[in-house]
């Protein structure tokens, strides 16, 4: 449990603790500590740069950006499958070690194809409990209880693969919520979607209880679901705010290629 | 595994290789352009022949050691008249790519895979002849495991009667057999797990794609 | 799975500069002409020409060595053996451990003829872009369907292994053990490795389906599969040359090993 | 040449014809003529039921509906990959024989990578003219034209597989309009599309010259791009009218489960 210097902690919340805070690790809601990250490829050009971001537990933030702005390679680090080249992560202040499984981030694909691989919908939820270790009750228990979360019980005996497109997208994510993740990472989540499945996402996400991270190109979406926002472009956070005042930005939206939503313009 | 390198064979097993495999691709292709629309499936057997060369590169860990599936009984039942052609290519790209088998060798390994699969295939589908109820879970687990294993075994086989016939040695006849049988039997797990893999894989397939399985009449 | 080896096509050399169809003709010639050498003496003027067609390449020695390393440790496990099991005239004895004159004669030619093949193959694909190569095979006479077959495994073939990718990526984050990781077999892994391959195999299987419908729209038949955009370049007399020279030789080391082996030394 | 009684024709352009109009077919701005169009898979409920359509040459009619409605069929219908159950096809008063290739019609896939399927980028844009039969010559110009006008000229030698997905949608139509279509018809063009390629895309299309239909979830897309649009629901076009004035409609949107899109909201 090291306590990175650099991550900067909001109101360490040890009222209960009686002994002197120097000695003690104060218990954070500081969800994600990010410091100083840097990631590049062998003899590429930076995909990310000096990046500093701290998320608050239980905040929803939106990410939004051109392809190749660092989205997608941002969310492979906070979860551990990629290494930085330098900087730190730390998940509740414990430090992300590359390769490490943490049940508590759960990262949503952008194509669900790619994670959904069982014969039944209820095999493919139960995949990562088993992964962990439970017993088969709580398996279950889990598996029921993320069917329901997601509306797909009647699902359940179901090949994922035949299944429509925003169905398939809600398994995924109850294969996610069954480990129980207190962070949830969301790539692209509207990409493939219709309007419908794209409203019953909206009213989903609104309700998780999850920290939420959404890197998306439907800025509509984001300013619906989001309370916090950053702009990245090019390896870096170039922007830092509420949804709307980014956004909202005409001069800052077209510096970086961007348009303001319908939504916020007059 | 199962590849024969460039090098160890003389250059007649190269040759009577490349005969058998040629003559074997030829048949298929005349079969092929009998077909109504023989175009139709050169997507479908090239993307298959990219799918089953990515697929027995996954390693699969059984401890202590980790293990590469062949999937040649499989690849026959999937792919019909296709599958010397896709033996060919697919293993032609494992040649120059990854350094499995050799050029000098393709024809060899392909005839070597090939027909330990087509065998498999033939023998997957006598299912149909031999039961009333030849999609029965059973059916598939039991004739899926054994067309698994006949690829593998008989593929093994194939390549120790090759290496150990054709590699200049001082050894007599009967201490070769005994190394051949040794070396085939030495196979009986790693045929036992592939036959297991192949009955999951085809259950599996049976149950979300089985078009994948009985598309031929 | 590092899956490019015509990375260095595009330097020049007289190797690079020759005639696509007739570099195959030539090299393939000498290829197999090499895996008819079965007497020893044969093994100097082997390496030899190897060493000269390599030089001429320019292609990185570490390149090489790269490519060899692998197939090179698998040959070495089957051979390995003989010269402690083949053979009557001992050489060498340590204990138990005898090393026999015949077996090490064997792995020698063994070893050589691999190392030429292999060089030559790397010398012939490594200095042409692949679909040079295989346009030219084309030509020669590959059957359209083969042809069509493997331009569009090549092209399908890195999207697939990245779907895997992305798929085992996706099971990790979800707990799955990786190799390293799991010290004991359970049933329920390998049921999940076989999910995951049918999952790669049913994805193949249905992209094909609209691969076929976009080639059909754009006019793909029966009458005239072409996937290859035929068009050699002009045959210069260099070009012929080479070929000339490479097929003389390769006659010469077939004719040379048979002589050889007929008259024993 | 049969010409169908039901297609309405509008004002036939045959002044230059002295012979009497009715014993020759009169040349029509008929680009579609679709009658009584019904789809269906076997022992499936109906993907397509008694679809009247006629689209005049140089229309750009937007689809909407949800997944499922029949858009991606009626593509395919469109452009003979499948058979229809009932009813006629027209495209230039010729009825579309199912399996016959017509290049005057392109359709651009959802995942451009289903349809860029040669090695290499000129070798994919050259596939099509060369199964048109046409002269070598006759080749090279068409590749070059169609890599000038999608602005690809600088990637002519690369392998599809390593572009960005902007570049391999841009590819793939160029590959389309080398075969010189008076059609086309684009499935979800803005899925996978980051702002900067979207708006390249609108850019694109307002200036083409080919009759378009586009069917997409992008309602704002299919407002800067589209003249005319159609409601789909359930097998059935449900709407016909100007995109302004269906997707403005808020009864009618709310209907079909649609929402109205912001810049029409006041």
């Amino acid at each position: 449990m090291n306590y990175s210097e650099t991550s900067p902690v909001k109101a360490p919340m040890n009222a209960q603790n009686n002994l002197p805070s120097a000695i003690v690790t104060p218990p954070s809601n500081t969800a994600i500590a990010v410091t100083n990250l840097c990631f590049s490829y062998p003899d590429k050009p930076e995909v990310l740069q000096e990046i500093h971001l701290q998320v608050d537990t239980g905040d929803r933030l939106g990410i939004i950006g051109h392809n190749g702005c660092g989205k997608t390679t941002l969310f492979l680090l906070l979860c551990g499958v990629l290494t930085p080249t330098a900087g730190t992560i730390h998940l509740f202040d414990e430090p992300v070690i590359p390769g490490k499984f943490r049940p508590e981030v759960g990262l949503l694909f952008q194509d669900p194809d790619d994670q959904l691989f069982a014969a039944s919908v209820q095999d493919d939820i139960a995949f990562a409990p088993q992964n962990m270790g439970l017993l088969t009750e709580e398996v279950e228990q889990r598996v029921e209880q993320a069917l329901t979360l997601t509306g797909m019980e009647s699902l359940a005996d179901r090949p994922p693969h035949h299944l429509s497109g925003g169905e398939k997208q809600m398994v995924a994510i109850a294969g996610l919520l069954a480990m129980r993740p207190q962070i949830m990472l969301y790539d692209e989540p509207t990409a493939n979607l219709d309007l419908r499945a794209r409203r019953r996402l909206i009213q989903f996400l609104q309700q998780s209880q999850e920290t939420l991270l959404v890197a998306s190109h439907d800025l509509e979406f984001i300013l619906e679901v989001c309370d916090r926002a950053i702009l990245m472009s090019e390896a870096r956070i170039v922007a830092t705010g509420t949804p709307a005042s980014i956004m909202g930005n005409a001069d800052l939206m077209h510096t970086y290629g961007l348009e303001v939503p319908y939504s916020l313009r007059r | 595994m199962v590849h024969i390198p460039d090098g160890i064979l003389p250059a007649s097993v190269c040759v009577g290789g490349y005969a058998v495999t040629g003559l074997a691709t030829w048949y298929s292709l005349r079969q092929i352009s009998r077909q109504k629309d023989p175009t139709q499936d050169i997507p479908k057997a090239a993307l298959m022949t990219a799918a089953f060369f990515v697929a027995s590169s996954v390693s699969i860990p059984i401890p202590p050691a980790s293990v590469h599936f062949i999937l040649n009984g499989l690849m026959g039942t999937v792919l019909g008249y296709y599958t010397f052609p896709a033996m060919l290519v697919g293993l032609f790209f494992q040649a120059v790519m990854i350094g499995h088998g050799g050029l000098t060798t393709l024809g060899v390994n392909a005839a070597m895979m090939g027909i330990p699969a087509l065998l498999a295939y033939h023998f997957f589908r006598s299912r149909y002849r031999l039961f009333n109820h030849p999609n029965a879970r059973w059916a598939i687990s039991v004739f899926g495991f054994l067309a698994g294993a006949i690829g593998l075994g008989l593929a093994a086989g194939i390549f120790y009667v090759l290496v150990v016939i054709t590699i200049p040695s001082g050894f007599d006849l009967a201490t070769e057999r005994a190394a051949i049988t040794g070396l085939t039997l030495a196979h009986l797990p790693l045929m036992i797990i592939e036959g297991v893999f192949t009955a999951m894989l085809m259950l599996f397939l049976w149950r979300v794609k089985p078009d994948l399985l009985e598309r031929r009449g | 799975m590092r899956m490019t080896f015509d990375q260095y096509a595009h330097l020049t050399s007289p190797i690079h500069r020759w005639e696509p169809r007739l570099k195959l003709v030539g090299i393939a010639a000498l290829i197999f002409a090499f895996a008819a050498v079965s007497d020893l003496r044969m093994l100097m003027p082997m390496l030899g020409v190897t060493g000269l067609l390599f030089g001429l390449s320019r292609l990185p020695g570490a390149f090489l060595l790269n490519r060899l390393r692998y197939p090179g440790y698998f040959l070495l496990g089957i051979v390995l053996v003989l010269p402690f099991l083949s053979g009557q005239t001992v050489i060498w004895q340590w204990g138990w451990l005898t090393v026999r004159q015949e077996g090490v004669l064997a792995m020698a030619l063994v070893a050589c003829r691999f190392l030429c093949i292999m060089t030559l193959t790397i010398v012939l694909l490594g200095t042409t872009p692949f679909l040079t190569t295989i346009k030219a095979m084309r030509s020669l006479g590959l059957p359209a369907t083969l042809t069509d077959m493997t331009l569009l495994t090549y092209r399908y073939l890195y999207d697939i292994a990245e779907m895997l990718a992305t798929m085992q990526q996706a099971m990790r984050l979800r707990g799955f053990r990786s190799r390293s990781q799991s010290k004991r077999f359970r049933r329920k892994d390998l049921q999940q490795f076989a999910t995951l391959t049918g999952t790669l195999l049913i994805r193949s299987y249905e992209q094909s389906e609209r691969v076929y419908k976009a080639m059909r729209l754009r006019g793909y038949n029966a009458q005239k599969p072409n996937l290859d955009t035929t068009q050699t370049g002009r045959v210069m007399i260099w070009d012929r040359f080479g070929l000339a020279a490479s097929l003389s030789t390769a006659i010469g080391f077939v004719v040379l090993n048979l002589f050889l082996t007929l008259t024993p030394a």
